[in-house]
């Protein structure tokens, strides 16, 4: 196993971890807000030590920047549904 | 000042098409129309003048920010896994000192990703409602600090 | 059992179970968000199967354009009464759908475990023929030579179904515009994603279009990218649909059919018959009709979803 | 190294599915949209494992659209529910 590999396992395990983890708050969190929270930044760093792992699987360089640019715009997606979804149910009254 | 802007904007759409469409030279014609138009939309939906970025401060505030996101990650980890699980959900009031519009809507999208906090909207006079997972941590003054970075990012020192 | 086919036997569950689960959804809208979802597990699926192209489809208009129409009319009909007593189906009825659904899938069923094997196919054709259009994805050199009267028609029916909801404007409303109103100086969360993604999705799409003569990717799926930009403009108000009436946009609709068709009969004159393109450039004419299409399907879809003009624009009487 | 892949890929499936099951019961539509955008999030970090693992040509370019269009459904939600107002400084 090259270091390259050792460092794929060790990454993409740990994001794994961050996965569950947002499971668990989605399973556990009290309130739909919070669960918010949950949902945008564990899986969201999950996904982040994912593409992290896979950068020295890729084919080339061609194929490790697409993966930044896909982490890059689920960022931008997550920061946007969180903000927009937060909003609504505040609107809504704390009923949630 | 708006050709500057158009310019850049271009040079970042171009180098976003070699970086998902690859560098052959074939391919460099349609790239540069891509590049065009793309820019050509962002003119149209986002005027230049919003927002400047100083590239060397956008560097080192990616780096912190990075580090901010994973100890957001840590910090819901942390309380979704332990069986306790210390919430002490909430709202806090914050009063932004970003005075451009867009400049405010970055901010609250990397906010959106900083440990513990949300922002769910404004109220009426202007100051901002975050969401927090933890009330009695300072927040608030966590904020400032994280937007004193940002503004010094986009050059409103 | 490998991982892989663990792997997949646990995807193919899991389609099952949501598909299941939005059948028996007894709510509208929970039912829309578990067909997306479903919608983006098969899309998982498609790469699974090795047809990224379809993949691409089932990505661009699972997540973007139908989820976007499914989830507005199940909020609109929210407020609609639900469905009275009198009109919902009696035992002979239901029986009678229970049986034909039964009938069905037993058809469906026999069909699939009495399929050949392998399975008659066209694809060793297909691929001995590929070099002749200078393509390097049989997916692109099927749709648009060997189906090109398909792949045309599809296009007109694309231009069939926006003349239809169209139909369903009030007189008063015709020559109108449909969809939210824009709000001028709109700000928040909602409007700063929208001045960002765009030009973004914008160089993706093309990208997805132009690889798709050699890899996966088409006209279809950067097409449908590019009507998904244009609608997450329209939702976060930051600009409105334009007028029905507008030349440029009637010009838009039909381009695509209309570019197919004068070179499909082109090909009468200078190659084999209709829709035959002349040897050694037919690349360079499938791209060149691949244009207009883009065009055609980014401006058809989202004037499909936003549905027909509903009021005359501001400063019309 | 494709076995640890699969696995991986294989375990984000069976966590977000598990959320899945959570809140694609409700109570509310809001927490049935985040399960759209749990898949979202899952489904993109499962597709990419895959394919590193198994090598597709364009599993990326699919990737990217996902990426793209994932706060599409969420969006569509909440300007059905609340339709953003102009006055609105935030």
């Amino acid at each position: 196993m090259s270091v390259a590999d050792i460092f794929t396992v060790v990454a993409v395990g740990a994001g794994c971890f961050f996965f569950l983890a947002g499971t668990a708050g989605l399973l556990r969190f009290p309130d739909s807000l919070t669960r918010l929270h949950a949902l945008t930044k564990a899986d969201n760093l999950g996904l982040g030590l994912i593409v992290l792992g896979l950068l020295p699987q890729a084919t080339g360089l061609l194929g490790a920047l697409k993966l930044l640019a896909v982490w890059v715009l689920v960022q931008l997606s997550s920061a946007t549904v969180a903000q927009v979804i937060a909003q609504a149910l505040r609107r809504r009254g704390p009923s949630s | 000042m708006s050709t500057t802007v158009a310019i850049g904007r271009a040079t970042l759409f171009f180098a976003l098409w070699l970086m998902i469409a690859g560098y052959r030279l074939a391919d460099v014609p349609v790239g540069v129309a891509a590049a065009a138009l793309a820019t050509w939309a962002s003119l149209r939906l986002m005027p230049p003048g919003t927002l400047r970025l100083r590239l060397w401060s956008l560097a080192s505030f990616g780096v912190h920010f990075l580090g901010q996101s994973v100890s957001a990650g840590i910090e819901v980890a942390w309380l979704a896994l332990r069986p306790s699980m210390p919430l002490r959900p909430g709202f806090v009031t914050w009063r932004p000192r970003l005075q451009s519009a867009s400049a405010r809507n970055a901010f609250c999208a990397v906010s959106s990703l900083l440990p513990g906090t949300l922002p769910a909207g404004s109220d009426d006079d202007g100051a901002l409602l975050i969401h927090c997972l933890d009330v009695d941590q300072p927040v608030a003054d966590n904020l400032t600090a994280e937007e004193q970075l940002f503004g010094r990012m986009i050059g409103h020192d | 059992m490998t991982v892989l086919e663990a792997l997949d036997i646990g995807l193919a569950a899991l389609v099952l179970a949501v598909a299941i689960w939005t059948i028996a959804a007894r709510e509208l809208f929970a039912a829309v968000v578990g067909y997306v979802a479903y919608g983006l597990l098969l899309s998982l699926v498609w790469v699974r199967l090795f047809a990224v192209d379809v993949a691409l489809t089932e990505a661009a208009i699972g997540s973007g354009v139908t989820g976007v129409l499914l989830i507005t009319a199940a909020m609109r009909l929210r407020h609609t009464d639900p469905q009275p007593v009198a009109e919902q189906p009696g035992p002979v009825m239901r029986f009678a759908a229970a049986v034909l659904c039964i009938v069905i899938a037993a058809a469906l069923a026999a069909g699939v475990l009495t399929m050949a094997d392998p399975g008659p196919t066209l694809a060793p054709d297909a691929a001995r023929h590929l070099a002749e259009t200078g393509l390097g994805n049989p997916v692109t050199a099927v749709l648009m030579t060997w189906r090109a009267f398909d792949t045309m028609l599809e296009k007109v029916v694309l231009i069939l179904a926006v003349i239809g909801v169209w139909s369903l404007a009030d007189d008063r409303a015709w020559g109108g515009v449909a969809g939210p109103r824009p709000l001028p100086h709109q700000q928040g969360p909602l409007a700063f994603f929208a001045q960002l993604l765009p030009p973004v999705g914008i160089v993706v799409a093309i990208h997805i279009v132009w690889v798709g003569a050699n890899e996966p990717g088409g006209a279809f799926q950067g097409g449908a990218l590019l009507a998904a930009m244009a609608m997450i403009v329209m939702m976060s108000r930051l600009a409105g649909a334009p007028p029905v009436d507008r030349r440029w946009l009637r010009i838009a609709l039909v381009a695509g059919p209309a570019m197919f068709l004068v070179i499909g009969v082109m090909g009468f004159f200078v190659a084999a018959g209709f829709l035959a393109y002349p040897d050694g450039i037919a690349k360079p004419l499938i791209l060149f009709i691949e244009a207009f299409m883009v065009l055609s399907i980014a401006v058809t879809l989202p004037l499909l979803v936003i549905g027909p003009p509903d009021r005359l624009p501001s400063g019309k009487p | 190294m494709t076995d640890f892949l699969l696995a991986a890929a294989g375990f984000i499936l069976l966590t977000v599915a598990i959320g899945l099951a959570r809140i694609l019961r409700g109570p509310e539509n809001v927490d049935r949209t985040m399960a759209a955008q749990l898949l979202g999030t899952g489904g993109i970090a499962t597709l990419l494992l895959a394919a590193a693992a198994t090598g597709v040509r364009g599993a990326e370019d699919v990737a990217l659209g996902l990426a793209l269009l994932a706060a599409f459904a969420s969006v569509a939600f909440v300007t059905s529910v609340t339709p953003p107002s102009g006055d609105d400084p935030s």
